[in-house]
């Protein structure tokens, strides 16, 4: 049940895509988080992927939003996949994106749970201009992240991909 | 948890929530919101200055809060913002959908 | 290999015991951290712990503290147990201290590897007026936490489990 | 990784680092210290205002620099301690060993 890898991707659902590849990091992260679905916690998440991103090389404001990002990530899972319910695992994990022995160059950000299994492309924010409460989080993760895509893990739960790079491509 | 200070100075409600507006804590602003406008105030003044960040869900609570605001007539202003609160405002395009002032005095006068 | 429980304490060596018990929360710990032995990674871990800590109800220099305590036991881990390497894991572990439906009164920290096993006796600090670099950390950690004790796990690397009450007892 | 400023008046240095001192970077620290203790300078001022961290891998450099200075007759003193940072040489009991000054001004007149 617990995600040690993050496996090649079936039933993948992009999101705008970047024309160049980012060089996505494979194996263990070297930090992971496994926490239950409580809105207690997320304070801790944020802070931890703020902290880790700026030791890969982000400024304060790029922190903060992709502190946003995975809030607006884990409140999905606790909200949409979990229904609220305060005993389901979520795990974070986090990859600097670097050559060996160079600075980083960016970041990836892994959300996984075992909580409801939905079509990856009916995961999307409401229309901006049709305002009204809710409706905003896979928006905010789009926009902050240089890629971000959900899929199917291979027996249960949701996997969010999010990769943020220095240049943003 | 979410500590807020409310003052009413003659129809007019200065609103202040002190701390990270998340998940944790989104209903808790909305009860106040709402127990604020329920008694149709001339306007409601959210002063976000003593708050270092918020989510999706603070910022639902707010578009809910002006929805109820037009309906009966009351004006909703933000103040305040800092930055990281700022920048959400901005992404998910709603800066010019709130009245946004810099701070209390301002939102007053606006 | 991987802890998934603090299990019941063999060859544990008690800092300073309080009188009074404290209730030790078993079972999976609702938020886990699981790092590779990096410095890189100690401002994430530090910044998780304090924000978790804020949620326990502690105010901010007492999270401040605990950030401390859980930095200067990370360092202990890479520098003694894992001699620098920087592919060993650590796990920390957090609990709110909390009877159920009620308010958290304290937390409770445990931080695990698979370095080095020691006798939990031989950890201790410099006296603190023989005045030299370094020497410091576990008395730090003892000064912070109401109470703290290193254990051999079963089978490899080292056990710390730290408790602070809000009422420091 | 770590910033650090210095500043060299009349053979009396100040030496700003500007973050977090930690075990990622308390080596660096030391690095900076040591180069400047070499030239014997009559007063080396390390100014913590810009430090909101320190473990005690930063505090080890600190006692280094303390042992050098002495043995050449440097005057080391430190100033600017943010609350943690305080904290920690207080848990320490170095508070007292250390000569500790509110700002550079103050330091300079100590
Ligand atoms: N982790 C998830 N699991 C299941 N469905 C999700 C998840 N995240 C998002 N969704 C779906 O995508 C929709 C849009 O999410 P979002 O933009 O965050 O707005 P909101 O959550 O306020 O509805 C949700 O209403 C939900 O149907
Ligand atoms: N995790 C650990 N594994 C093995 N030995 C440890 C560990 N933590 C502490 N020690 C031992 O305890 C001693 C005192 O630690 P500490 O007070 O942090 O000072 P320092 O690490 O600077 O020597 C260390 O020198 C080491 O011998």
């Amino acid at each position: 049940m617990e995600p040690r890898h993050v496996s090649s991707q079936a039933e993948r659902a992009s999101s705008p895509a970047s024309t160049v590849p980012i060089p996505e990091p494979t194996g263990p992260a070297p930090v992971r988080v496994e926490m239950l679905s409580q809105p207690r916690f997320l304070s801790g998440a944020r802070d931890l992927v703020s902290a880790v991103s700026k030791r890969c090389g982000f400024d304060d404001a790029a922190c903060g939003q992709m502190a946003l990002a995975v809030d607006e990530a884990l409140c999905n899972v606790i909200r949409h996949g979990y229904d609220r319910r305060p005993d389901g695992k979520i795990w974070i994990s986090l990859w600097p994106i670097e050559e060996s022995g160079k600075e980083p160059t960016g970041i990836k950000i892994v959300i996984e749970d075992e909580a409801r299994q939905v079509e990856p492309e009916k995961i999307k924010s409401r229309d901006l201009d049709d305002i009204r409460p809710g409706g905003l989080g896979v928006h905010i993760i789009q926009q902050i992240m240089s890629r971000s895509y959900f899929e199917k893990r291979e027996k249960v739960g949701m996997r969010l991909v999010m990769l943020k790079m220095h240049n943003n491509r | 948890m979410l500590e807020v200070n409310t003052q009413n100075a003659g129809g007019s409600i200065v609103m202040t929530p002190v701390g990270d507006v998340d998940l944790s804590c989104s209903r808790e602003l909305q009860g106040h919101i709402k127990r604020a406008l329920e008694g149709k105030p001339k306007s409601l003044v959210v002063n976000l200055e003593k708050v270092p960040y918020m989510d999706s869900s603070g910022v639902a609570t707010l578009v809910e809060a002006m929805q109820i605001a037009r309906k009966q007539g009351t004006r909703l202003v933000l103040c305040g913002l800092q930055d990281k609160v700022r920048s959400i405002f901005e992404i998910a395009r709603l800066d010019r959908v709130f009245t946004i002032a810099s701070d209390v005095q301002a939102a007053a006068a606006s």
